[in-house]
């Protein structure tokens, strides 16, 4: 196997692109090891893309966050800014793995490598995030939900990465969350993940909702329908029964080693009323802190 | 004397349950434990221990049995 | 006999002489040795759970350049099924034989095929990939009931089951039954007035030392073979590779290295006589190391179990029956420890009548291996929620029921014998008086207790003192340290020598530089071990007062030793000398100064314990906390109470995970599922709350300093004191262990009628 | 093709080749011989590897070696300086905090990066922070308390 750094997009895309052997971005590498390890994967040539300038920085562009692919969690969680106005991207990608995971685990690596149970990706999808893709054919800009495509698949071409996320311009009204559930309290992988992004009217109330399932179906599920029954609410009990059951009914899981189908959605339900009603009361304080 | 308990297998092969054996030893006791009972030979060690006054005594040929003596033979026990 | 009296350094918490080098990195643990010129071995593994193997090709592998040596069944000498008896107990070495390389069959995924040695990983690995192997894939079965089935696939076509007269005329998965027997359960059933039954699972649970297995072999052209690795006894391991290869066991030497984690574990071979092989064969050292998913699937966990149980009461709590049904899934060879879940399930507890049958039952997966009292928890698990029931339905508080039930002094166990001295009792009333056990609980919270009883071993011990120049001691045990130990040898010698325990400095030898010792195991290093340092430092003493008495031309008879000091009162005067000063004139008084004490240690005491635990469940998703949790435990005497309070911490954190979360999942191909720390999930430190502990001591008599053993006794009660809690955090009981998310929230559905 | 990599190891600068899948773990252990670092996964599940690199506690397991060019690393047996064990080493020597010892210089060194970063951590800080790392004797009770009782030192001044 041969390792490559190179220092730069293009030279990312030439090595990419130079035949076909058999090529493994590494980024932060926690997923591609142990597969190498295990050998599942057996890859010929690796390229680290990490000293790439653009994946490694968070900036905030007009308004809005752009975080490099090679980001790591333990960086997210660092960024005080980005902490405060996405606390549930945040918390997502921090409920990964351990410190030790945390301080090499990327945001693009989760993404790319395409678990059905990444835990920042529902986040990132609530969040409506979208990313920018490089390749031997230019540059471009796709939304988050539309790179994952099955279980370990990515529609990325070849010769393609992801230089980097960008996060849309927060309402002020607005706040998100991530939870889910696990066994233990740490270092396993989700059984069923669910992330609510939220923002209220001048009111109040619920204005608009978007909640992203991980875990229950082969990739994240938006739950449209379910969303919409809590538009208008406070996020009431019997809407949220209502919304729960939704929820439950929107989730295709599977059984295997982690969870039962019937568990799955089950819980995703009660996680997804949970992670709504705390980025409800965090949408309250910012509306609070916009009006104060 | 020494009361000698047989459970199990042990008890099925010797067709009995509870006997006493005139033996100052464990040596002595299975000794004659085998010439009373035949069928027990080759049956008396293989995975097996021996408790002596409700004590398990390890490779106990020469343990010394008094008159009240109660011997028990029970499984083997393995170390974790 | 024991003695009540103020120790020096036996109770005391002095730091460990191994202790820096464990700090700083330095300690060797076994994958830490490797030799110049060595060869890296793999193992080819089955990937089917069943199957045949019809023919084997390694042509193409052995042409690889770098390729030095490949190893199969056929290069294992044919054994008889026991031709020795090691530590009391003749494991079967046919079987064993047929575990670490298989001949016509491979037995479960993961059952080693071949080996190769190569001049590097790598190139060890491309061999193994050009191995051709052609198999015949055969039915398997994983389940133990299933197994039991007359139908099911037959693992092996020879075993009949035994236990049973008339012998059976066809072959059986089950290789054998127990039965113990004690008083008449029909007339004890009778006699109840109320009864409890229920039929329970536990799934098997791997011993999660954190170290791999690992060894390095060399041997000399005249057949000397050097072995250094970690396990859980250097001559266990010279022993069997001696009988498993048709060697002398003078050939062989072992040398210990540090060893990362047992618990039963490493009380047999896996690599070791494959490495010797390897090494012969190539003419070169070999160094083999598994992956963690080797070690989960082809190395031994604990059995998995099926458990139909029944017990009948009195309304004022007296038990007067039980009865049941216990099936053990052996793994691949016979040889679960059934047996002893039927002799320990109801030793706790005076029970006049009490029928255990037992089921020992091969399938489709890797060997069982020892675990912490081994065939314990699993039997106490079923009883002791059988208990709780019990309290609850005649509405009793559950430590009330278990000391009006419990055992002491005279009490007959079930399995025959009758219990000396014992401190069951001391801790139910340990329990009872700990605030832990009066403290609130709130919504959704519980608490449950549960008991647990092990024999505890003696066994086979050597150990030797050696007294230097300046009065400093060194004492030499043939058993690895695998808790501490190495402090416990110290303080025992330092204790009767009179000496400072920095004085002493204990060291752990390899099998060709100390006498025999059974391997560490069974909780019988402290006790047997130290009654073997214990009757060595006596020795010493004596040898000390006979060379005073020399040099104070006296009589022996007249010389006292005390506080590391020999005294005589000389014409009136009180004449002092101390250890270093009778040691500094040892060459006038007849040569160097040292004893050795060879023993085979019996009257170890056995051990009971009772834990606490408080869990909050989450009744919407079926998530289980444990809040707080107490063991207590009698230990006769702690001799270094910090590293007793540590050997029922991580006794009942292994609980823990064994009721909560730890199991094997296998697909229907019978390929485990969960080979790595990511899925096979064992606690991690934010699952837990403090353990707390207590140390009861009721001494054992036959102990010089009242020791009993200690570490087999804090895995037993976890998994029915979690699930005793938890049935009362939520009114629904779980029967089927692990009690993971998923199952807990099913059978809460199922009350709740959803 | 081997990779020829230079970095600074406890305070040392290090050369060395390595094959391309070769970890930052089969580095330390097989070519400069630190063989304090333990293997227990080799999946990042465990913690037994845990080193620090450029100042971030890592698996080393879950690091190539290749990618380390120029970089920091700091070992468990750079942890004690000058012969003077670390006041973590010692406190978990005082309260017998380890029993085999495969798992402690995982431990230590994740230790360390905790109170490096949070002098004063709560126990329910130590017990997440400390996760990663299994340990299959103890049942964490005398590590945390360990952890913990260093803290308290060096915030009442105890400590140097």
């Amino acid at each position: 196997m041969i390792y490559q750094a190179p220092g730069n997009i293009a030279e990312a895309i030439r090595l990419l692109s130079s035949n076909n052997q058999q090529i493994r971005i590494l980024a932060g590498g926690t997923d591609l090891i142990p597969q190498m390890h295990t050998r599942r994967v057996n890859p010929q040539l690796v390229i680290d893309i990490k000293k790439i300038p653009e994946t490694r920085s968070i900036q905030f562009i007009d308004g809005s966050y752009v975080i490099g692919s090679a980001v790591t969690g333990a960086e997210l969680s660092e960024h005080l800014p980005l902490q405060r106005d996405w606390p549930g991207i945040v918390e997502a990608f921090d409920l990964i793995g351990s410190t030790q995971i945390q301080s090499r685990a990327t945001l693009g690596g989760n993404l790319c490598n395409a678990s059905p149970a990444a835990d920042s990706v529902p986040a990132l999808i609530a969040a409506q995030a979208t990313c920018r893709i490089a390749g031997p054919k230019g540059e471009r800009i796709i939304r988050v939900e539309d790179v994952v495509i099955s279980p370990g698949r990515t529609s990325l071409q070849p010769g393609e990465f992801v230089v980097s996320f960008t996060l849309p311009t927060k309402h002020a009204r607005s706040a998100d969350a991530y939870l889910r559930l696990i066994p233990r309290t740490e270092m396993d992988i989700a059984i069923v993940g669910a992330a609510a992004c939220l923002s209220l009217n001048e009111e109040g109330a619920c204005q608009e909702l978007r909640i992203a399932l991980g875990a229950v179906a082969p990739c994240v599920v938006v739950a449209e329908k379910a969303a919409q029954i809590l538009v208008g609410t406070r996020l009431d009990e019997k809407s949220l029964k209502q919304f729960s059951a939704a929820i439950s009914a929107a989730c295709r899981p599977i059984n295997d080693k982690r969870g039962t189908i019937e568990y799955r959605s089950q819980v995703a339900g009660v996680l997804a009323c949970r992670s709504a009603k705390i980025a409800f009361e965090r949408a309250s304080r910012n509306r609070e802190g916009s009006l104060a | 004397m020494a009361r000698v308990y047989l459970s199990g297998e042990l008890s099925a092969l010797a067709g009995i349950q509870e006997i006493e054996i005139a033996a100052n030893d464990i040596r002595s006791l299975l000794r004659a434990l085998e010439n009373d009972f035949p069928a027990l030979k080759g049956h008396l060690s293989k995975g097996l221990a021996i408790a002596v006054d409700g004590e398990i005594v390890n490779a106990p040929l020469l343990e010394t049995l008094s008159p009240a003596s109660e011997v028990h033979f029970i499984p083997a026990i393995e170390a974790g | 006999m024991s003695e009540v009296k103020d120790y020096k350094w036996v109770g005391k918490r002095p730091v460990r002489p191994d202790g820096i080098d464990k700090v700083t990195g330095r300690a060797n643990f076994s994958a830490d040795f490797s030799l110049p010129g060595m060869l890296h071995g793999l193992i080819l593994r089955s990937s089917y759970a069943h199957a045949r193997i019809l023919s084997m090709d390694f042509s193409k592998a052995l042409a690889i350049p770098g390729v030095k040596a490949i190893i199969s069944g056929t290069d294992m000498p044919l054994v008889a099924m026991e031709d020795a008896v090691i530590g009391g107990q003749p494991p079967n070495f046919r079987d064993l034989s047929a575990n670490l390389l298989a001949r016509d069959k491979v037995l479960y995924e993961g059952h080693a095929i071949a080996a190769v040695a190569a001049t590097s990983l790598q190139i060890a690995r491309q061999a193994l990939d050009a191995i051709d192997i052609e198999f015949e894939v055969l039915p398997h079965v994983i389940d133990v009931q299933k197994a039991m089935e007359p139908d099911a696939p037959l693992l092996h076509e020879n075993q009949f089951t035994q236990g049973i007269e008339p012998r059976p005329k066809i072959p059986s998965n089950i290789a054998s039954r127990y039965e113990q027997v004690l008083g008449d359960t029909a007339a004890g059933f009778a006699a109840a007035e109320v009864t409890v039954s229920e039929e329970f699972t536990t799934q098997p649970v791997h011993q999660g030392y954190i170290e791999l297995h690992s060894c390095t072999a060399q041997v000399s052209a005249d057949g000397q073979a050097q072995i250094w690795c970690s396990s859980q006894g250097q001559f266990m391991i010279r022993a069997f590779c001696a009988h498993l290869l048709g060697m002398n066991i003078s050939q062989i030497r072992v040398t210990p290295m540090e060893i990362g984690g047992g618990f039963g574990g490493k009380t047999t071979v896996y690599l070791e006589p494959l490495a010797l092989l390897l090494a012969k064969k190539s003419g070169k050292p070999v160094k083999m190391q598994m992956s963690r998913e080797e070690v989960f699937t082809s190395t031994g966990p604990a059995s998995g179990s099926f458990i139909s149980m029944k017990i009948g009461a009195r309304k004022d709590g007296t038990i007067t029956a039980a009865e049941g049904i216990l099936c053990y899934q052996a793994g691949a060879f016979a040889g679960s420890p059934v047996r002893l879940g039927c002799m320990t399930a109801f030793a706790p507890y005076a029970i006049q009548n009490v029928k255990l049958i037992g089921y020992d039952v091969v399938v489709n997966r890797p060997k069982s291996a020892a675990y912490r009292a081994p065939g314990a928890p699993m039997a106490a698990f079923a009883a002791e929620s059988l208990l709780d029931m019990l309290a609850i339905k005649l509405n009793m508080d559950p430590l009330e029921l278990r000391l009006k039930n419990a055992a002491q002094m005279g009490t007959q166990a079930p399995y025959g014998p009758k219990f000396r001295e014992i401190g069951y009792i001391e801790t139910l009333r340990a329990a009872q008086q700990h605030p832990h056990y009066s403290a609130p609980l709130g919504p959704n919270q519980g608490r449950g207790v549960a008991s647990g009883f092990w024999f505890n071993i003696g066994g086979q011990s050597s150990a030797a003192i050696n007294i230097n120049e300046d009065g400093t001691a060194i004492v030499t045990t043939g058993n690895p340290d695998i808790g501490g130990s190495r402090a416990s040898m110290a303080i025992m010698a330092a204790e009767v020598l009179g000496i400072d325990f920095d004085k002493v400095q204990p060291v752990i030898a390899d099998t060709s530089s100390t006498a025999y010792s059974d391997l560490t195991g069974g909780s019988r290093v402290t006790f047997a071990v130290g009654m073997a340092v214990v009757e060595a430092a006596r020795s010493v003493v004596a040898v000390l007062k006979q060379r005073a008495a020399l040099l104070w031309e006296i009589p022996e008879t007249e010389v006292s030793w005390s506080d590391g000091q020999a005294s005589a009162v000389i014409k009136g005067h009180t004449s002092i000398l101390s250890l270093a000063d009778i040691a500094a004139q040892s060459a006038n008084t007849g040569g160097p100064i040292a004893a050795q004490a060879n023993i085979n240690a019996q009257g170890a005491g056995p051990g009971f314990g009772t834990h606490i635990c408080d869990v909050e469940v989450d009744p919407e998703t079926g998530r289980v906390t444990v809040l707080r949790y107490t063991a207590i435990q009698d230990v006769g005497k702690a001799i270094h109470p910090a590293y007793v309070e540590g050997q029922l911490q991580g006794g009942a954190v292994q609980g823990i995970g064994w009721a909560l979360n730890e199991e094997y999942l296998y697909d229907e191909s019978g390929k485990m599922m969960n080979t790595g720390f990511l899925d096979y999930r064992m606690p991690v430190a934010s699952d837990l709350p403090m353990i707390d502990t207590v140390l009861v001591e009721v001494a054992n008599p036959r102990h010089p300093f009242g020791v009993r053993g200690v570490g087999e006794v804090p895995i037993i009660p976890p998994l029915g004191a979690v699930a005793n809690a938890v049935a009362r955090a939520t009114g629904t009981r779980v029967f089927n262990l692990p009690i993971s998310p998923p199952r807990l929230l099913a059978a809460l559905n199922k009350k709740r009628g959803r | 093709m081997k990779n020829h990599v230079k970095a600074v190891v406890n305070g040392e600068p290090v050369e060395f080749l390595c094959e391309g899948t070769d970890t930052l773990l089969d580095v330390l252990r097989n070519e400069l011989h630190l063989t304090g670092t333990k293997e227990g996964c080799g999946s990042g599940d465990c913690g037994a590897c845990s080193v620090m690199l450029n100042n971030r506690l890592v698996c080393s397991c879950l690091v190539f070696g290749s990618e380390v060019s120029g970089a920091d690393i700091e070992t468990i047996e750079g942890m004690s300086k000058d012969g003077e064990l670390h006041p973590l080493q010692q406190k978990f020597l005082d309260n017998a905090a380890l029993q085999c010892g495969i798992c402690t210089p995982g431990f230590l060194v994740a230790a360390k990066a905790l109170l490096d970063r949070q002098p004063n951590p709560s126990e329910s800080e130590v017990r997440y922070w400390l996760a990663g790392n299994l340990c299959r004797c103890t049942g964490y009770d005398k590590i945390v308390q360990s952890v913990l009782d260093v803290a308290a030192d060096m915030t009442t001044g105890e400590r140097r």
